[in-house]
């Protein structure tokens, strides 16, 4: 079987709480591009959650490559390859944006490259370049997020996991962000991502997930997600979608 | 000008010691956002690894301070495992953490009152009651040589923040927790480090303080707020900015304890904090808060 | 893989019996017959006197009714508005030199000039606040620490009022059976004032606001909330009753000197009683004065005369900080355990 | 209604806003867009004066504004959200909520806090935007989306004159975007103005009368939303090809 | 028959640990050596002794308790006039015989408590008096002090000393009323002019150097030192050593203790420290009825604590005798006759204590009891005024020259 990473019949709350995510499931595919989405509350944000290590498991189980994920701390799970940008922005704002960038690259055994790579990435991304010394802070939300998505390049991940990275940036960054996305995917890295942007995130990936409830309520190519009209009703904003 | 000239001196001589009593103080809250109470317990303590020394064996201070750097490190770690490492997690009760370290603070005073009682120690090599005359102005030797150590360390301490692969992950874990984790810092590695680091210059603080002050378990109450005020005046958890405040303090101090009167030498520090609040509350070195 | 998703409709309503599953609900049923009764209690007690020699008990409750007093004024600032202060003992002390000048110099009785020194404090506060309130978290505790070190050093080189030597305050003419009673219905009456000052403000919309100031100021403010003077006029309110406090304290001492309210223990003390018993909810500073008061009377009991005093002093307070970091009553609510009686907010 | 003329706004070296006017009708839905830190938050920010400005005047109604405190302003009828949503830990959703309502004068000050017509209001609202399930949960327990709404849902009890939204529809599942236009256009119609900072152009064409582009600081086109899209200038900065193939 | 309870509250931790500490020792050695010898009528004395903190308001507290809770009979007093001061106003309420190992601030006696006895020579105003006396008899004329330094902690003792040196009127704050006035002043009646002189705060104060250098700068032949505690002689000294002070006569308020001594080494030759009590002065007293000397108390307290005894343990012993001596001399431990019986006492018919005799004025303040005055020399503090009561003084050494 082709999966890499596999969510089965997961139980996750915060805390003492309830449990937010009661029997998500989840499989991804190596090299493709996966995108989940559903309505605001639903436990997108959540699962990513607690499939890199920052939420404990419940009930169920997440296996990377046959292996299990549960109780491995997150600095673990990004050692086993597994990268992820949350949706609040993980940047340190008291930083300038240089060293953010090599904040991302921390992790990496063999630091010789960092900066050359670093400057690769620069080069894609121009407003990185030239606000280089300027507190990531204090740059504009749209900014923030080019900074965070820039960041996790660095490293050449197995599992990218995005929390809506299309969040408050320009239509024309957008485009540039989904168009980086299928690039790392062609890169054979795999993409996970939660979408808001629903339509824009299914047209861009191979896959696509429904949850809802704490659940996944649906699964399957992208292509048919967009065209189910119950999904279209419920969660891509009606019949306008089509 | 020999009265001036003097004064200065006399007040940059206490400054060098009081930056490096502060700056343990400002790393921790650098790092953690804890403002360790507790701080000026654990410069007494590290006094009293110095006084043992001397009294026993007749070790000098100066070479005592590796000892208590490295005692009050391990009792930093102790106390991270025990006390702060749950309050690390949560930072939703991070103002407890300040109460908690007063907690900690009453617990060491105790324990140290318990186990040398409250008589005042003071170590004494040669060098604390002397002196460098020039002329008709002299340095005092003992704090010209705790001056001259309290910066080389801070200097070393500073180095080590900016340029290493750790100060890095302590810079970061500071600001965002979470983003730190996620970038594969073992963040409550950085936190129990950065912490025994933070004792451990309460320890060299100890061992200078242990020659320039008497001490006794109950005296650390007298520091909190002195020490406070250079930290805020530095503008919180900067580094450069305890260094700086510390000298300008002294030295204000001094002036003010010859010109005016030794009763208001002490108010200059709390006088000071209260003007620096009013007109830049961020203190020197801080970063600006948002809505002004 | 897919799970039960025929219809829309379907997941419509699955997704309200979802929500009403994981929807709180709140809880307003609250006892108020309880602290009636117990203030009831309090103010019968001094009958005992008539039967032996309770003075001792008397002083405990007159005690810990102070602490209740200044810790649940403390509150309304540190607790409700987030702004914690290590300096409060400043108006502890301000309240009683003023009221106790006035007794010494003119024989007015503090009972009589406490609700003024009540208004001075206030007044005082509201001054000190415009200044220091402009600095947020651990810069204010340390402001506030400054304070109570320049208050210090003001009142000790003050001659008029004794400076560090103090002064000595006329004790009243009743006699040893009956010589606490003033001061300890004033102590009851004022705490009970407290607890349902803090009650009102919890409830209002000045408290409300408070509360959205300690969380986030900025928010706050462009919520349409005049941040400023809800601080200040809290830092007013809550200075007014630790002052009241101070007032009467003094002429129950019979002495007034700089270092019996401005030492750190006091302001800890009433930090302590808020966070032991819950920073932010009515019933805590009074549950957590009668723990404090309770403890050090155990303390001294039983372990007398030594270090080990401090050191569990220090030992409970991180035990309670680390384990119930929201207060014995802040805790309780949280886990669901508070029992009605005690629930006061 | 507002006016901000020649409002500038520097950091430093970085001139985040840089000498921008521009004008939002009464009851008038106005977008604001522009590229990715073209200043559009920073100048919210100076509106609402979360930051003071470096120059220019911002007027409400004719009076100048950009003097006043905050929560003066919010109280002559100008609220905002923020763009990365603030909300207040440990509070309720409802009294998050709450919080926002108008209070009369002194007297309202001692008013109990969750009077019950409030109470219902904010539920209704709550209600409405379909989060009434979290009205008792801790305002920093939700997700993304569930702040944004609550932080909207505050905005509405208000009752404001003129509202400004800092990417309302950012992270809003797209179902749910639909009834909040619906609602955005309700409001509007009751005669409530709206600025709006959006970067979903397909939400922006639909909604606005008015649209201002902001670039660098200044702005670059003001106009009807049909000019702007025919703007060589706003589609070479801002919308790049996408628009064309959202339409 | 029951035990006789007696209470003392004491600052055992806190600013006045260390005094505190001695002064449970000195009580308990001597309710240990009563009961040793059979009790006082008969009854075992039982100790209670409690921990204020050093903070006045735990202090009156505790001593209620005793009164209330635990049924003492009789009490002791506590430590630093601080904390005596507001006791003394409970301990007259509840009609409590007063004996007080320290407080001596003239204020506290000119309140009109009945019943408040001062167990150490005199008020704090006169210890001036020995200061004059040892200028006066011991320095050889010519060579006597010209200008003074006169340096004091604001503290209640300290500042009592500096007014009567400094020839202060003492006021009752209270009312502004003049409870003494004290001009001229002991420095000034010898001639002696001040040429500096500084106050530093109670709590914090760091600047000792800077203070030094003032006072050496100022050229003073005497220095006077009125700290509140032998940690600040200490840090004076050490100050005045550095700075290389070289003045004529050093007197200082505090600094008999050993601590004092390993605190500061050779520079304490030659420091003038005034002192209720020395362990070679020839005190004979009585306790339990038999004879008792200073001697026996010397040797009792290295016995029991291993060290030699200063002060501290002493004046405290003295109060417990005192108190002991009342009860026999009432009969009971009625405080009403004990005050009674101890306000009786002469210079012929006084109590007895290892601090010598006392007898008491209206006051409450001792009669005709002079400070003694002590040196340290060869590490030793040797008593060396006055010179005319008793056998084993020693010589002053002067000039002091440098620390
Ligand atoms: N820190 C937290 N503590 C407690 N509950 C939380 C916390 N964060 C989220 N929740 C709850 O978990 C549920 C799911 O949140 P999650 O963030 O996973 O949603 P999401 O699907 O990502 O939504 P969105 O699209 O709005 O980001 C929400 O109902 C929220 O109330
Ligand atoms: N506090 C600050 N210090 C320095 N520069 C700042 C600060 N705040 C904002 N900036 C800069 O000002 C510019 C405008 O930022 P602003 O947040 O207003 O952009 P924006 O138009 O809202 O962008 P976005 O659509 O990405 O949210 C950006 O270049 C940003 O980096
Ligand atoms: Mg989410
Ligand atoms: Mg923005």
């Amino acid at each position: 079987m082709s999966e890499l990473l596999h969510v089965s019949n997961v139980t996750a709350g915060y805390g003492d709480g309830p449990a937010i995510l009661d029997g998500a499931e989840l499989t991804v595919e190596p090299g493709k591009v996966h995108c989940i989405i559903g309505p605001n509350g639903a436990g997108k944000s959540t699962l990513l959650k607690a499939i890199c290590g920052m939420l404990k498991v419940r009930k169920g189980d997440v296996l990377y490559r046959g292996e299990s994920l549960k109780g491995l701390r997150p600095d673990q799970v990004l050692r086993k390859g597994i990268c992820f940008v949350p949706q609040e922005r993980a940047l340190f704002p008291k930083m300038t944006v240089r060293e953010n960038m090599r904040m991302g690259g921390f992790s990496l055994p063999d630091t010789s490259n960092l900066e050359k790579r670093i400057d690769e990435i620069e080069e894609r991304f121009p407003i990185l370049k030239e606000r280089r010394d300027q507190h990531a802070g204090t740059m504009s939300g749209g900014q923030q997020q080019t900074l965070a998505m820039a960041r996790t390049m660095i490293l050449k991940p197995d599992i990218v996991m995005l929390d809506e990275p299309s969040l408050g940036l320009a239509p024309k960054i957008v485009q540039e962000m989904f168009d980086i996305m299928r690039m790392m995917a062609a890169e054979g890295i795999t993409i996970l991502l939660v979408e808001q942007n629903a339509l824009m995130g299914l047209k861009n990936s191979d896959w696509g997930v429904v949850l809802d409830l704490g659940k996944t309520l649906f699964s399957g190519p992208a292509k048919d997600v967009l065209q189910d009209p119950r999904i279209q009703d419920l969660y891509l904003g009606g019949s306008k979608a089509a | 000008m020999a009265d001036i000239l003097q004064t200065l001196i006399l007040g940059l001589a206490l400054g060098g010691v009081f930056a490096l009593m502060g700056s343990g103080l400002s790393l921790v809250f650098g790092v953690m956002r804890i403002v360790n109470l507790a701080h000026p317990v654990m410069i007494i303590a590290g006094a009293y690894v110095a006084y043992w020394g001397f009294k026993l064996y007749g070790i000098d201070p100066l070479v005592m301070l590796p000892v208590a750097i490295v005692i009050l490190a391990v009792i930093g770690i102790l106390l991270y495992k025990l006390v702060f490492e749950r309050e690390a997690r949560s930072a939703k009760y991070s103002e407890m953490t300040v109460l908690l370290t007063f907690a900690v603070a009453m617990i060491v005073e105790g324990a140290l009152g318990g186990l040398f009682t409250n008589t005042q120690r003071v170590t004494s090599p040669a060098y604390a009651t002397d002196a460098i005359f020039i002329g008709d102005v002299f340095i005092p030797t003992g704090q010209l040589y705790a001056g001259i150590l309290s910066l080389v360390i801070i200097a070393g301490l500073a180095l080590f923040l900016k340029y290493s692969r750790f100060g890095y992950a302590i810079r970061a874990t500071t600001q965002n927790r979470e983003a730190a984790e996620l970038l594969g810092v073992n963040v409550s590695m950085v936190a129990l480090v950065s912490f025994a680091i933070g004792i451990g210059l309460a320890g060299a603080a100890g061992s200078l303080v242990s020659f320039v002050f008497s001490f006794f378990p109950a005296k650390h109450w007298e520091w909190i707020a002195v020490l406070m005020s250079l930290v805020v005046l530095g503008g919180m958890g900067s580094l450069l900015g305890t260094v700086v405040a510390s000298f300008l303090l002294s030295v204000i101090a001094a002036f003010v304890g010859t010109y005016i009167g030794a009763t208001w030498s002490t108010m200059t520090f709390f006088l000071a904090l209260f003007l620096i609040l009013l007109v830049r509350p961020q203190g020197l070195f801080g970063e600006k808060p948002e809505l002004a | 893989m897919s799970i039960a998703f025929q219809d829309t409709s379907n997941v419509l309503q699955a997704r309200a019996e979802h929500n009403a599953k994981l929807a709180l609900r709140a809880d307003r049923k609250r006892v108020t017959w309880f602290p009636v009764v117990v203030l009831g209690l309090l103010l019968a007690l001094p009958a005992l006197q008539f039967v032996g020699n309770y003075n001792y008990v008397l002083h405990l409750i007159l005690f810990t009714a102070c602490y209740a007093t200044m810790a649940s004024g403390w509150n309304i600032l540190g607790g409700f508005t987030g702004y914690i202060s290590l300096g409060h003992n400043v108006f502890f002390c301000i309240g009683g030199y003023f009221a106790g000048m006035i007794l010494a110099r003119y024989g007015v009785s503090t009972l009589v000039t406490a609700p003024l020194a009540g208004l001075i404090c206030a007044a005082v506060g509201y001054l000190i606040g415009r200044i220091t309130l402009k600095t947020r978290g651990p810069s204010f505790i340390i402001s506030s620490l400054a304070l109570v070190m320049i208050a210090r050093i003001l009142f000790d080189n003050w001659h008029f009022v004794g400076g560090a030597n103090g002064v000595a305050l006329p004790a009243n003419d009743l006699s040893v059976v009956w010589a606490k009673l003033p001061y300890y219905y004033a102590f009851v009456v004022l705490a009970a004032a407290a607890v349902f000052v803090s009650y009102k403000i919890k409830h209002s919309k000045f408290g409300l606001g408070l509360r959205a100031i300690s969380k986030d100021e900025i928010k706050a403010e462009s919520a349409g909330i005049d941040t400023r003077t809800y601080k200040t006029l809290a830092f007013a309110i809550s200075a007014a009753f630790v002052g009241m406090a101070g007032a009467i304290w003094g002429e129950y001492l019979t002495y007034i000197r700089p270092n019996i309210f401005l030492v750190i223990l006091v302001s800890v003390n009433m930090v302590l009683m808020c966070i032991l018993g819950g920073k932010g909810t009515v019933a805590g500073p009074v549950i957590g004065a009668i723990l404090i008061v309770a403890f050090n009377e155990i303390f001294v009991a039983t372990l007398g005369s030594s270090e080990l005093n401090i050191l569990a002093s220090g030992l409970i307070m991180a035990l309670a900080l680390m384990f119930f970091p929201l207060g014995v009553i802040g805790t309780l609510a949280a886990k669901h355990r508070l029992p009605r009686i005690l629930n006061w907010d | 209604m507002l006016e901000v003329q020649s409002l500038a706004k520097h950091f430093g070296g970085i001139r985040a806003v840089d000498g921008c006017s521009f004008m939002v009708p009464k009851g008038s839905i106005t977008a604001l867009i522009g590229p990715n830190g073209a200043g559009k938050t920073t100048a919210f920010n100076c509106i609402s004066r979360t930051t003071q400005p470096t120059s220019g005047q911002v007027l409400l109604d004719g009076k100048r504004i950009d003097q006043l405190r905050p929560h003066k302003i919010t109280r002559m009828g100008l609220s905002r959200t923020f763009q990365i949503s603030r909300n207040l830990a440990d509070m309720t959703v409802l009294e998050n909520v709450i919080c926002q309502a108008r209070i009369g004068g002194w007297r309202d000050l001692f008013k109990p806090a969750l009077g019950a017509e409030e109470v219902d209001k904010a539920m209704e609202i709550l209600d409405f935007l379909g989060i009434t399930r979290i009205a008792f949960e801790d305002g920093s327990n939700l997700s993304y989306g569930q702040k944004k709404l609550m932080d909207l849902a505050a905005l509405l009890m208000s009752d404001p004159k003129i509202i400004l939204l800092d990417e309302p529809a950012g992270g809003v599942n797209p179902t749910l975007l639909e009834e909040i236009v619906g609602h955005i256009r309700k409001l509007n119609d009751q005669g409530m103005t709206v600025l709006i900072v959006e970067h979903n152009m397909d939400l922006v064409m639909r909604l606005s009368h008015k649209i201002v582009v902001m670039a660098q600081g200044r702005v670059i086109a003001d106009g009807k939303p049909e000019e702007i899209r025919e703007n060589p200038a706003v589609l070479d900065a801002y919308l790049g090809g996408v628009l064309e193939e959202a339409a | 028959a029951e035990p006789l309870k007696i209470g003392a509250s004491l600052p055992l931790t806190g600013g006045f640990s260390i005094a505190g500490t001695k002064h449970q020792q000195g009580y308990e050695l001597c309710v240990d050596t009563i009961n040793e010898r059979g009790g006082i009528l008969g009854r075992q004395v039982e100790l209670l002794v409690s921990d204020n903190r050093s903070d006045p308001a735990t202090a009156i507290n505790q001593y209620e308790r005793f009164i209330n809770v635990d049924g003492v009979e009789a009490v002791y007093g506590t430590f630093s006039s601080r904390l005596s001061f507001p006791v003394a106003s409970i301990l007259a309420k509840n009609n409590m015989v007063h004996a007080l190992p320290a407080g001596g601030a003239l204020r506290i006696y000119t309140q009109g408590h009945k019943n408040i006895f001062y167990f150490q020579p005199n008020a704090a105003e006169y210890v001036g008096a020995s200061l004059a006396g040892v200028i006066a008899d011991l320095v050889p004329e010519g060579e006597k002090p010209k200008t003074a330094a006169v340096v004091s902690a604001d503290d209640f003792f300290a500042n009592g000393v500096w007014s009567g040196l400094m020839g202060e009127k003492v006021m009752d704050p209270a009312d502004g009323s003049l409870v003494r006035d004290l001009a001229p002043g002991y420095l000034a009646e010898n001639d002696i002019e001040v040429v500096f002189s500084e106050r530093w705060p109670e709590e914090g104060y760091s600047d000792w150097l800077n203070l030094a250098n003032q006072v050496k700068r100022s050229g003073a032949e005497l220095i006077v030192g009125l700290t509140a505690s032998a940690e600040e002689a200490v840090q004076l000294t050490r100050a005045l050593k550095t700075v290389r002070a070289e003045p004529k006569l050093v007197y200082f308020s505090q600094g008999t203790q050993a601590e004092y001594l390993e605190g500061t080494g050779s520079s304490a030759e030659g420091v003038l420290v005034h002192t209720s009590w020395h362990k070679d002065a020839p005190f004979e007293s009585v306790l339990a009825g038999e004879p008792f000397s200073n001697t026996d108390f010397v040797a009792a307290y290295q016995e029991k604590f291993g060290a030699v005894p200063d002060e501290d343990a002493a004046i405290p012993f003295a109060v417990c005798q005192g108190i002991e001596q009342a009860i026999i001399g009432a009969g009971s431990t009625d405080n009403t006759a004990m005050g009674k019986w101890l306000s009786e006492r002469t210079k012929e018919n006084p109590v007895r204590t290892i601090l010598g005799r006392f007898n008491w004025d209206e006051l409450g303040l001792p009669a005709n009891k002079p400070f003694l005055m002590t040196q340290w020399n060869d590490g030793e503090l040797q008593f060396v005024y006055p010179t005319d009561e008793f056998e084993g003084v020693s010589a002053m050494s002067y000039p002091k020259g440098s620390f």
